[in-house]
């Protein structure tokens, strides 16, 4: 097969798939030599005038609709599930700020999390664990999903709006605020206060199932 | 609670925050007041009571912001309202945070000074107000299924799996070996043991005693040919048995000179009355 | 909206529909002045040497794959699969005993044998139905096939070990008997010819399709 027909062949591949795929995905259904990053690329400019684009989501590749057609595009619209605030605000702490435990994110929304929230948006595939603090209780991290940045055609975090900015502002520092209001009438801090995010671990530091 | 010395000290960081509200304003608090329960914590309600007078958040008058919040605590009191722990722990450090701003410093090095704790205060407002923005801004993106499209009519993925079954010749005769043990332990039969019935020794002692009519040893009565040793010892209980059954019958006459001696035994002679 | 732009949502469009669309479906999604019909063939000559083409199904467009890459498209997969016990179990009495019916092999194990058990060693290709027993219900006999001799490495089934051989191999361990009498009064198992089985009918005694 010459490049021609393998770039044929990924097109195909990739045409009929509404999933992303990775590029292992891909390799897996491409012959043994061929040169997968390279032809996304090109697949990706023969496309960029089109109607419909190959964009790359996280890890993946899809092929989408061009978003600037959104508004004449009049295709069956799939039924969303109405977030609440809460959980809207939690999603925006956790791909702003990831990787973040539940503890973070209820200091920086200043209150607990209630029971759901993180299940509405694990249910929804938005967010998914990505390892473990190395901090007294080993707390999970979150971070957001491939699904997320599909669903919100953003090709990673750093494509997300506004993040230079925020992170220039020095908003998206681990600094300590008030800490955490509980019921019981205390301000509390899960870290200690002198080097509260020392600790911060790169991403999947501790793997979840250690 | 709520008023502020006239005369305090203004910090470089602290725009003063309008005091004087309009009515139209003041109408506004009350309904932001009966609406206590929609809010999701104090720092709502501060962030809220920033929005509703139109604060810059990256340039807030912590100490302004702070006296807000304790006349909107004190409107929640005078309403009746029933206000939730946290409110009123926020109440009480921002009334400490309050006389910090506005004392003068002290030396106490280990103590966060009050521009410390209202930097603190400050931080946490504009990095929630920051995500809420995000939040929206995230959500005003186009979305999948919504403003872009997947492919609509996915072509169906052919996968050709091989399933290859991994079982040896071991496992297979082990297996069958299993079953005829387990068979075996369930037809478990107990042969029949041979035996010199009662009723055989019945029927040959009456045919054999027309032709003994003089005493006879029962020996000679048995079975020939018995070389088994419990079928001889059978054929002996049950011939014996045998003669006194057909003597109960008063077919035969047996007799014994003493414990132990050999058993005679002959027909039943009608003349003679010894037996 | 220019030409160019019309081209980009027609294409938008039927990529996105999830079944083929007529020149009447397309044009109640299109702008009034469009001319459906030329752009579809101008769209349909765009990916005549893609990895996609347009294609007419009937009186409906849609997107398929070239028909060239089909055999390409599929994906090939080996999986290791071990055999549930209850599968060997009949397997060596369908080997030991073929031709027989499903109903002996449940009298033999002493179970009933649950539907998926069959079907597994069939997926294996070990098993092959060989005709039906004369007797009510006309019962399917098994026997194995020349795969399974293939898999275990044997000539023939007579090659497989009688008793007497498994027992002197250590695989049937028997037990002695119980409350010696004498030679004679002995408890004694059922006898177990040497020979593995009977035959209750020759191979295909009834032909299957009868």
């Amino acid at each position: 097969m010459d490049r021609f027909e393998l770039m044929r062949l990924l097109e195909a591949i990739l045409f009929g798939t509404s999933e992303p795929l990775s590029e292992r995905d891909l390799a897996a259904r491409m012959p043994d030599d061929a040169d997968i990053a390279g032809m996304l690329e090109e697949l990706r400019g023969q496309y960029a005038n089109r109607g419909v684009h190959l964009v790359q989501v996280g890890a993946r590749w899809a092929f989408r609709t061009a978003p600037d057609l959104g508004p004449h595009l009049r295709l069956k619209k799939t039924v969303q599930r109405k977030m609440s605030r809460a959980a809207l605000e939690t999603l925006a702490i956790i791909a702003y700020h990831q990787p973040v435990t539940r503890a973070e994110i209820e200091e920086i929304r200043g209150v607990t999390t209630s029971r759901g929230t993180l299940d509405i948006l694990l249910e929804a595939e938005w967010i998914r664990p990505r390892g473990r603090r190395r901090t007294p209780g080993r707390p999970v991290t979150w971070g957001v999903s491939d699904e997320f940045l599909d669903h919100f055609g953003l090709e990673s975090v750093k494509a997300l709006p506004g993040i230079e900015e925020l992170k220039a502002a020095g908003l998206l520092d681990r600094r300590p605020g008030l800490g955490l209001i509980t019921e019981e009438g205390q301000l509390t801090r899960e870290e200690t206060p002198d080097e509260p995010y020392e600790a911060v671990e790169p991403d999947a530091a501790i793997p979840l199932d250690e | 609670m709520s008023d502020t010395p006239p005369d305090s000290p203004q910090r470089a960081d602290q725009e003063p925050f309008e005091a004087a509200q309009p009515d139209y304003q003041a109408a506004m608090e009350d309904s932001l007041v009966l609406n206590l329960d929609g809010f999701e914590g104090p720092i709502d309600v501060l962030l809220t009571l920033a929005r509703t007078h139109k604060v810059d958040i990256t340039k807030i008058s912590i100490l302004g912001l702070a006296e807000q919040y304790l006349a909107f605590i004190q409107r929640a009191h005078a309403l009746r309202l029933e206000i939730a722990a946290d409110y009123l722990v926020m109440a009480a450090w921002l009334a400490y945070l309050k006389s910090r701003l506005l004392l003068p410093s002290t030396d106490d090095e280990d103590e966060p000074t009050g521009a410390e704790l209202a930097a603190r205060l400050a931080f946490q407002l504009q990095r929630l107000e920051a995500m809420r923005k995000a939040a929206g801004e995230v959500m005003e993106r186009p979305q999948l299924g919504q403003d872009f499209y997947a492919r609509g009519e996915p072509d169906p993925l052919i996968v050709d799996t091989t399933t290859e079954f991994s079982a040896t010749l071991y496992d297979l005769l082990t297996m069958y070996a299993g079953i005829r043990e387990r068979q075996g332990a369930s037809t478990l039969q107990i042969s029949p043991a041979r035996l010199y019935s009662m009723d055989d020794a019945l029927e040959r002692l009456g045919k054999l005693l027309g032709h003994a009519p003089d005493w006879t040893t029962l020996s000679r009565f048995l079975p020939e040919g018995i070389g088994d040793d419990l079928m001889m010892r059978s054929a002996i209980a049950s011939t014996f048995a045998a003669s006194l059954e057909l003597a109960r019958q008063g077919k035969l006459q047996l007799n014994q000179s003493q414990t132990f001696a050999p058993i005679y035994l002959r027909a039943r002679q009608e003349d003679t009355a010894d037996g």
